[in-house]
Formats: structure tokens, sequence, C-alpha cells
């Protein structure tokens, strides 16, 4: 009695609830459906739990009842920003097991358009992050510029989303005649405009201050969880499947591996993943520049085939760097013209795992910021 | 300033012969003003937004799409009003309007021309700064009342940003009143009288000694550019609604007339504090040339062109720049705005005690 | 290195844990294995000199009509070589260890095998249904799966 | 210090640099294409719709042969095609001079479900299905996009139909007699059995 306790005061301990909040699945940021079951501490994330599946197409599944042919428009739209990429891999695994070997110019055209497909892919990717940071201008800028290769896309396939123009054994069609001169036209486009972003967007302080030093990616972390593609590279580790395990013609062509290197940050921030991209689209206006200078442009677009496509009884795992990153098809073929089971090993699906384990401990809104450096598709997640 | 000048007011109680109506009148013309000002902000923002970024804006409402803005508010008149279940009714309702009232109570203090003040109370400039803080008891309202998380967070994250810079911008303030000696928004106009080199941007009326406090009271308009666009809760600062993060921040859950209300009370306070640069800044309604294109009725023209060029001014940093993080605008306010703002003050106090 | 070299070092270690060596034309070369043993295995072609598989590229289930099956696609970013690795488990038993531990993109990988095909991953943290519903009944990627009438008296087939 | 300082500087520097680059722009040439107005088709400059363009798919039936390719080839089955036989001498030759083995009394296409993805184009022997640039035929019910392209009427088809059950069981009745005859001259050939009138392909 009478004893006077002496409070002591830490801020620790101070008797905080932690809030639970639903971030999705209709979100302005969350680049489609997913939903992440966010706790916060104050502003302060501690956990985050995404929720996918909410536009799961059972698209394995669709696989097993249809033809070789047929699966490639459910491929277009796995990942429907860069459609062409994705139908690579999966009719070269094809290609592989019936031991086709596909013609010089198609393989030229082949590259061309995953290059272009993959600076249009950057291009969103580059515009959706600015627009999660605020910046709308930017944003539009860029969808300007991907409506000229859509148009071309659009020209040589007929489509502009979904393209089904990698044909088992060749393409679809072949391109036009001014194909040469409206590419390079486009290339020269991007190349003005991505000066223009530079100054407007990557290097403005104020994002820069929002990117930087925010949602950091070891490189060893990286590896462990399977991040591909500008995810990894924006750690510091020079992994691209054009250089690493060639396929098609990639050796044929110079150009280098961005890799992140903590311009303004540490190594493997949400700057560092975003401005890997932005080189990227650099790197592959050169691959167009030199294929476009290789490329004959007489010949068939496509190999004689039988009627009707029966891969040999086999399995195959064939990949390709798509502009996320390593896209792989498990393909395993029971000698019918139905695969017995296609697997997708999708990118973002991959790449979006790694979300919790570098989010914690960040401001809610780096949470944004580092989901949309990330880059997903969720067509692709969740398939 | 205490020659006899004909104000609006008072020509309207001689016309009339009651103060009532001539009150009424006052009243309402700042009001008026504010509707079509709000329409012609509106249709700016989308055309400006739309030519910035190389598009075309609205083109389908009349021509050019120039009624876009009223079919906006036609639109958001006929909406369905929600107010959601677990909300805090009253408050819920109250707010928008409470930030509306603020918005407009502005406007009370705002001098158009030399005759056109609809209260010309000594304390203006100091009224118009309450009157600037008082909305952020409606933002809070609104976002408490909505039972919404987003909402929670946007209305706290904008309490703690609209308070942090009314520092820096009330130091800023405070400078001017030394250098004027007035917080009649009147008087500070009057003495900025003259050719253009007499607004405060410029050191205000003086010696040629005053170039020597030039980079400092342009610093001071700068400090006060960034304020003003924290406290109207634009980009670079609009992080209490910041779309990508909070969805829509504290009027997520609002809709019709009321999300309309919180709408004009966001355009209103842009011209408030458009209107208080011109006046603090820009010589208010003073011409830039001396007694050319001066007077009463082109004053209102003045005032209002400078007004609108600072409203421009704000739609192009919005359409400009990424947002800020909540922690990155608390670092921009205390540790650069407000020790800068403590430095001009000082430089400005110690010019005017050496001269 | 290639497949044989690879298959030859992990004979010797690990002897009768591994079951076959398929390097067929049309097959990515793979090797069987014990479930008993898959965790070890894969810890050894991650971390021995020469092999370092620090990257798992995919886990697919698979459904071979008897049994069920896990294929392990690995690749080494450092080495530059991929490997394929598959576990075959009975369909009323269908236990398999976790590799989460080794390589921690197989926590997602896993749990869509668990989804789709019904493969019981032991020792994983968080084993549940990733794609369909968190109720959701049978696993759909089984090839003697039956696609339900109603979902929580939704109708399914659209 | 200096990093404060040139923090700041940094700050003030790219936001002119940043308004500098959104103000050229305000006064460049705007790229929106005022849709109804100006048609893709229309349009002669660069974004004009190529003629390739997957849209609308168009069924020339002057030209169907009732082959079932496009139909095999759907990956989403939206083509249902069913065929008769024709009757020898009764059908006018293809439009392309090819001769006709089956009607089409009935070509549907439910382009609801379509996804446009070219895969039935590829197998048609005839070219008589095309995709065209056509893409306004939105509509306002779902029924209204079940396309049906065959030309036939209700009676032609009732009246081929008889035609060909009249040929079959004449042809039966010949294949009877013939039967009979080849019975009673005890020789091994087998008649061929003809079945189905109607035959509903996939």
């Amino acid at each position: 009695m009478g004893e006077t306790k002496k409070v002591e005061f830490e801020y620790s301990q101070i008797d905080s609830e932690r809030m639970r909040l639903n971030v999705g699945p209709q979100h302005p940021s969350t680049h489609g459906v997913l939903r992440l079951e966010v706790e916060l501490d104050g502003e302060i994330v501690t956990e985050v739990i995404p929720h996918i599946g909410y536009l799961h197409r059972c698209f394995e599944k669709h696989c097993e009842k249809m033809t070789y042919p047929q699966v490639i428009p459910y491929i277009d739209r796995m990942d429907y920003i860069c459609a062409m990429n994705n139908e690579w891999p999966y009719v070269m695994g094809i290609e592989k097991l019936m031991g086709i070997e596909v013609p010089e110019k198609v393989e030229y055209i082949r590259v061309i358009f995953a290059e272009l497909n993959r600076i249009a892919n950057h291009q969103i990717a580059i515009a959706t992050f600015g627009l999660d940071a605020g910046a709308f201008t930017p944003f539009l800028y860029l969808f300007r510029d991907r409506e000229f290769i859509l148009s071309i896309f659009e020209k040589a396939s007929g489509g502009r989303l979904l393209y089904n123009y990698y044909w088992v054994g060749g393409l679809a069609a072949d391109v036009h005649k001014e194909f040469k001169e409206d590419v390079l036209s486009i290339v020269k486009q991007v190349r003005e405009t991505n000066k223009e972003i530079a100054d407007l967007l990557l290097y403005n302080k104020i994002f820069i201050e929002r990117v930087a030093n925010v949602g950091i990616l070891p490189a060893d972390v990286a590896i462990s969880y399977g991040c591909s593609g500008p995810v990894a590279r924006g750690s510091g580790l020079a992994f691209d499947l054009r250089k690493d395990a060639p396929y098609s013609i990639y050796d044929r062509f110079d150009f280098d591996v961005v890799t992140g290197h903590g311009e303004v940050g540490t190594v493997g921030d949400c700057f560092d993943r975003n401005i890997v991209r932005f080189h990227e689209m650099e790197q592959s206006c050169r691959i167009i520049e030199q294929a476009i200078e290789q490329m004959p442009m007489d010949g068939d677009v496509r190999e004689k085939l039988p009627k009707k496509i029966r891969p040999p009884k086999g399995e195959i795992y064939t990949k390709a760097e798509n502009p996320k990153g390593e896209l792989g098809f498990y393909i395993v073929s029971n000698g019918t013209d139905k695969p017995e089971r296609i697997k997708s090993r999708g990118t973002s699906f991959v790449n979006l795992s790694v979300l919790p384990e570098i989010s914690k401990g960040y401001l809610f809104a780096d949470l944004i910021m580092i989901l949309g450096s990330v880059d997903i598709v969720l067509g692709e997640v969740d398939r | 300033m205490e020659q006899q000048i004909l104000t609006l007011y008072d020509w309207i109680v001689k016309l009339s012969s009651s103060n009532l109506i001539a009150l009424i009148v006052v009243i309402t013309l700042p009001l008026v003003f504010l509707m079509v000002y709000a329409l012609v902000a509106i249709l700016g923002e989308l055309k400006i937004s739309a030519f910035i970024q190389e598009r075309l804006g609205p083109m389908r409402t009349g021509p050019w799409g120039i009624i876009q803005p009223v079919a906006e508010v036609v639109k958001l008149l006929q909406k369905e009003d929600i107010t959601p279940d677990a909300a805090n009714k009253p408050l819920f309702n109250m707010a928008p309007f409470l930030m509306f009232t603020a918005a407009y109570a502005g406007f009370a203090v705002i001098p158009f021309s030399s005759h056109f003040v609809p209260a010309g109370i000594n304390l203006g400039l100091f009224y118009i700064f309450a009157m600037g803080s008082l909305a952020v008891i409606g933002l809070v309202m609104g976002g408490w009342a909505s039972n919404n998380k987003y909402s929670l967070l946007g209305a706290l994250r904008s309490v703690a940003q609209i308070i942090s810079y009314e520092i820096p911008a009330a130091i800023v303030i405070l400078t001017i009143v030394v250098l004027a000696s007035s917080m009649n928004l009147q008087v500070i106009n009057a003495n900025q009288g003259g050719w253009f080199w007499n607004w405060y941007l410029f050191g205000g009326p003086g010696t040629a000694w005053k170039l020597i406090i030039i980079p400092v009271t342009f610093s001071m308009f700068l400090l006060y550019l960034v304020a003003s666009l924290a406290e109207t809760n634009r980009t670079p600062f609009d992080i209490p609604e910041g779309e990508s993060e909070l969805v829509a921040g504290y009027h997520t859950e609002y809709s019709g007339m009321k999300f309309a209300m919180f709408f004009f009370a966001e355009y209103a306070n842009m011209f408030v504090v458009a209107a208080l640069i011109s006046i603090l800044f820009f010589g208010g309604w003073n011409s830039p040339f001396g007694d050319f294109m001066n007077g009463p009725i082109w004053g209102v023209f003045w005032f209002i062109s400078k007004s609108f060029v600072f409203v421009f001014v704000q739609i192009w940093l919005r359409w400009t720049l990424p947002r800020l993080r909540v922690d990155q605008l608390m670092g921009v306010t205390w540790k650069v705005m407000t020790p800068i703002a403590f430095i001009c003050f000082f430089a400005i106090g110690l010019w005017l005690m050496f001269n | 290195m290639q497949a044989q070299e690879i298959y030859e070092k992990l004979k010797a270690e690990f002897g009768d844990a591994i079951i076959e060596f398929n390097a067929e034309p049309f097959f990515d070369p793979f090797v069987l294995v014990t479930t008993d043993k898959l965790f070890d295995i894969c810890l050894y072609l991650r971390d021995t000199q020469g092999l370092e598989f620090d990257y798992l590229s995919c886990l697919g289930g698979m459904d071979y009509k008897e049994n069920l099956g896990v294929v392990y696609h690995l690749y080494s970013i450092k080495l530059k070589h991929t490997f394929v690795i598959k576990v075959t488990v009975s369909k009323e038993n269908p236990f398999v260890p976790t590799v989460e531990r080794i390589w921690r993109t197989a926590d997602w990988h896993e749990r869509e095998a668990y989804d789709m095909m019904g493969i019981q991953f032991e020792g994983h943290h968080n084993l549940i249904r990733i794609l369909c519903p968190y109720d959701w009944e049978n696993f759909p990627l089984r090839k003697d799966y039956v696609q339900p009438d109603e979902y929580h008296g939704m109708k399914v087939p659209y | 210090m200096k990093k404060y300082i040139n923090n700041i500087w940094l700050g003030i520097y790219t936001v002119l640099v940043g308004m500098k680059i959104t103000i050229i722009h305000l006064f460049a040439k705007n790229v929106t294409v005022q849709y109804p107005n100006k048609h893709p088709l229309e349009k002669a400059s660069g974004d004009k719709m190529p003629m390739n363009a997957r849209n609308r798919i168009f069924v020339d039936m002057d030209l169907c042969n009732g082959c079932n390719g496009c139909a095999r080839a759907c990956p989403v089955n939206c083509i249902t095609v069913q065929t008769l036989k024709v009757v020898p001498g009764d059908a006018p030759p293809l439009k392309n001079g090819e001769k006709r083995g089956l009607w089409v009394p009935s070509y549907t296409l439910d382009f609801a479900k379509c996804c446009f993805c070219g895969l039935c184009i590829d197998p048609c022997p005839t070219e008589a299905i095309k995709m065209t640039t056509e893409f306004e035929y939105s509509a306002y019910d779902r029924k209204d996009l079940f396309y049906k392209f065959s030309t036939m009427t209700d009676e032609e088809i009732q009246q081929k139909k008889e035609l060909l059950a009249n040929f079959q069981a004449e042809k039966a009745k010949k294949e009877a007699e013939a039967k009979k005859a080849a019975d009673a001259a005890k020789a091994a050939e087998a008649p061929k059995p003809e079945t189905g009138e109607l035959k509903i392909d996939n």
C-alpha cells in the first residue's frame, strides 16, 4: 500500500490490434482476380496469403479432351498478354517429339514475333507498374505503342490479342509484304518512347523513392522459389533460357542478358526488376534488327505434315523464355491424336509464390508495388 | 485602405435598399461561381488529362464533349444513394456536407476584385486557413463512419497528411503576413499593386535591394504550392484516396449525390488554394502591367485567370507524377519543407529588420 | 552432365532406391525412384558437387490409370543441365514426401498436385487446395473423375 | 547534407523534366480514332484492319460439301453440321465445279461460343468457310448469335429426304432383287447396306 509502481512503457507493449484486410478479388491493382489476405499492423504488412483460382479454367483437363492443334487457342488464353511466346514452347515440344524441322524462315518469323511480343508485354508490365504508383500518363503512352505492335500481329495472324499463329510445323499464315519495314518502324518508335518513359517515369525521383529498396529478393531465395525471367534477373541472376539453353535460332543473335545491379537501391528490389524489363526491351530491339537483316523473305511457312498430328508415345518437357520467365510444358503423348496429359508450368504461378516471402515488413502501399513488380497475369496463374 | 470605395455589397444595398437581399446576393454569387467553376474544372481535368495522354477525352456529349460535366452531375444526381448497413448513419451522411461547407466557407473571404469580396474581414488569411483545416474532420467522419477498412486507412492517412502539411503552409503564410503586415487579403492584394515586380513572388514592393530575397520568396512559393497540393489531396499527394492501394480511400462507400459533394469539395478546395497562391504571390486582382487593364471589373478577370493557371498547374502535375508513399510524404514535410519554411521565415524576418 | 552419368552416380549412392532408368527415344531421360528415399535423393541432387540441381522447374502430378505419380523436372542454373525424377504411388495410399524444404517453389506446385490429383505430400506445411475452391470434392485431373452436377446449389456444367 | 540537398534538387529537377514531357504531349497530335465515325475498315492510315483479320465467320453454302472438317477442328464445338446424302443426278455441282455428294440441311454456328481461333478455316477442302472482317454483330439475345447458314428451306429438306428415302427404298429393292438373283446364282458378293438417312456427325 502506498507504493507507487513504475510503469514501464515500450512501444512494442502497446496493445495494438492487427487488422486483416482483404485485397481483391476486385481491387484496382491486383492485376486481375487475385485475392490477397493481408494482415496489417497499422500500415505495415505482417502477413500475406494469396488466394488464387478465381480464373481457373481447367486448362489441363481440357487438353486431355482435345487434339494437339486444338490446344493452341487455349494456350493463348493462359498468358493473354504474350500469347505468341506462350504457343512457342508447346509447338516446339510437339515438333521435337515428331522430329519436325521447321523451315528457316519460320524460325526467323517466330523469333521476331516472340521478341515483339516480349516488348509488348514489358510495355504493359512497366505501364501497369507505373499505374500502381499512381502515374497514369506513361501507362497510356506505352499502350499507344503496344497498339502498333498488335497491328503487326493482326496483319500476320488476324488476331490482335489471341493469335493462334505458331502451329505445329510452321505458322498459320505468311507475313505481309512490307513486314520488314513495318517492324523496323516499330522498333524505332519503341526506342523513342522508351527514352520518354525513362525521363517521365523510371528515373523520376518520386518513383525511385517508391520502388528503391522495396521488396528485396535475394538471388538464393529467387532460385529456391523457382523465380525466372525479370524477377530472377532483377536479383542479379543471369538466368535466361535464350542464352543458357538456346532453343530455336537464338544462338545466332548477339544480345546481352540484363541483370539488376542495385542502380538506386539494393540488388533485387522493385526498381531492379522493373529496369531489367526496361533494358530488355532494348535487347529485344537488337534481336529483331538482326533477325530482320538475316531473314529470308521467300519460302513456305509450313512444313509438310500428316493430316492428323500424332506424336509418338513419349514425354517431353519443353521450356522457353517467356517475357515473364520460364514457361514450360510437360507433354505426355500416348500415340493418339490427343495428348495424355499436358502440365503447364505457369511462369506467373511460380513467380507469384514468392510474394508472401518478399512483402513482409513493408508498408501496404509497398505491397502493391511489389505485386506490380512481379508482373503476374492471372490467366496464367490460375490456368 | 480606409478610402471609401463602392463595393458590390454597397451597390446592391443602394439598388434594392435592403440589407438582406444584398447579403443573399453576396453569399450566392460565390456559390454560383463555384458551381460554374466546378463544371469548367471537371471538363478541364478531363480534357487536359486526355490531351496530355494523346487522347481526345469526352467527345460525345455536345460539340467536343463540352457538356460532359453536366452529364456527369446529372448521372450522380440520378444514382442510388447507398448507405452501408454497418455505417454510422448520422456521421456518414454529414461528412460530405461538412466537407463541402468547409470548402465553400473558404470562399467567404476570397477577394475577387477590389470591389467585391463577400466578407472583408481583417483575419481573412487566418479564417481561410482555419476553414481549410475543418475539411479534415469531414474526411475522418466519412472514413470512420463508412465502416470500411479502406476508408479508415484513407481517412487516417489524410488526417496525418493534412495536419502535417499545414505546418509548412502556415509558416509560409506567416512569412507573407510579416511582409504585408496584415492578414486582410484585400490589403495584401492592394500592397502588390502596380507592375508585376511588385508581387510577393518577386519580394513585394520595394527598392532594388529586394533582389536579395527573391530566392527566398520563390522557394516560399514552391513550398506553398507543394503544401497546397497535399492539402487538397491531389497527386503526388493523393495517398488518402490512392486508387491503386485504397480503392478510393475515404470515399469508397459513397455514391450518388454524397460522392458528388466530395467531388465538388475537392474542386472547390483546388480553387481556394489556387486563389490563395495568386493572392499571396501573384498580386491577386492586380493587373501585371501597372494601370493597363486595371480596375474592379478587370480585377475579376485577372484574379480568375491567375487562379485558373494554378488550377491548371495542379491538373498538369496530377497527370505527370506518380504518388508518394505515406512515410515518404511525412518525410517530405517534416524533414524538408518545415525546415526550409523556417529558414525562409527567418530570412524574411532578418531582411525586414535591416531594411 | 549427361543423364546417364547422373543415373550412375545416383545408383552408386542409393542402390535399390533407384528403380529404373529410362533413356528411350521420345522421352526425356528419367529415373524412377522409391518414395521413401525421394527426399534424400532430392537433397543429394541439390547439394552434391557436380550435380547442383538448385532449380525445380516443374513438379507435376500424373495419373497412370492404375496408380498416381509425381514428376520432378530439375535444372541447374550453374551447370545448365536437366534431369527428371519420377515416383509412383498407389491410388489408395497416395503418400509422397514433400520436397518443399529443398526447393521452396515446391510449396505451390505440391498444393496444385494435391488439388488436381489428390497426391498427399507428407510433411507439407499447408497442404490445402489452391486452384479449386477449398471445399471442392474429388480430384479433377484424375482420369476417373466424374463432374459433379451441383456445387453449393449452382449447376456445374454450364 | 550534400545528399539531402541533392535529393531535393533531384526531386525538383525530375518533376520539371516530367512536366516538360507532358506539356509537349499536351500539344501533340492525338491518336484516338473516333470509332463509329471512322470505321477501321475505311481508315486509310496505318492501323486499318487488315483483310485477314479474324472476325465473324461466313460459310458459303454453295461451296460447302458437308465434309464436317470444320466441326471436327473446332476446339469449342461451336459448329454443328447435318448432312443428307444426295441422290445421284439430282444435285447441282458446287460453285467450284466439284460434284456435290451431300446436302447440308442445317449448318449452325454458335458465335457465343466461337473463340475466333481460325482452326476451322484450314481443313476446309473447298474454302467455303471464311473469316471476314465483319466485327459488329452484337445482339440483344444470345439466341441471335446462333447463326444458321443453310440456304435450304424446310420443304426442300423434306423433298430431298423423301427423294432419298425413295431412292434408298428402290436401291434396297434392287439390291434385294440382286441379292435374290445373286442368291439364286449362288454368288458370294454381299450387298452393301445403306444406313441412316439423316447422318449426324460428332
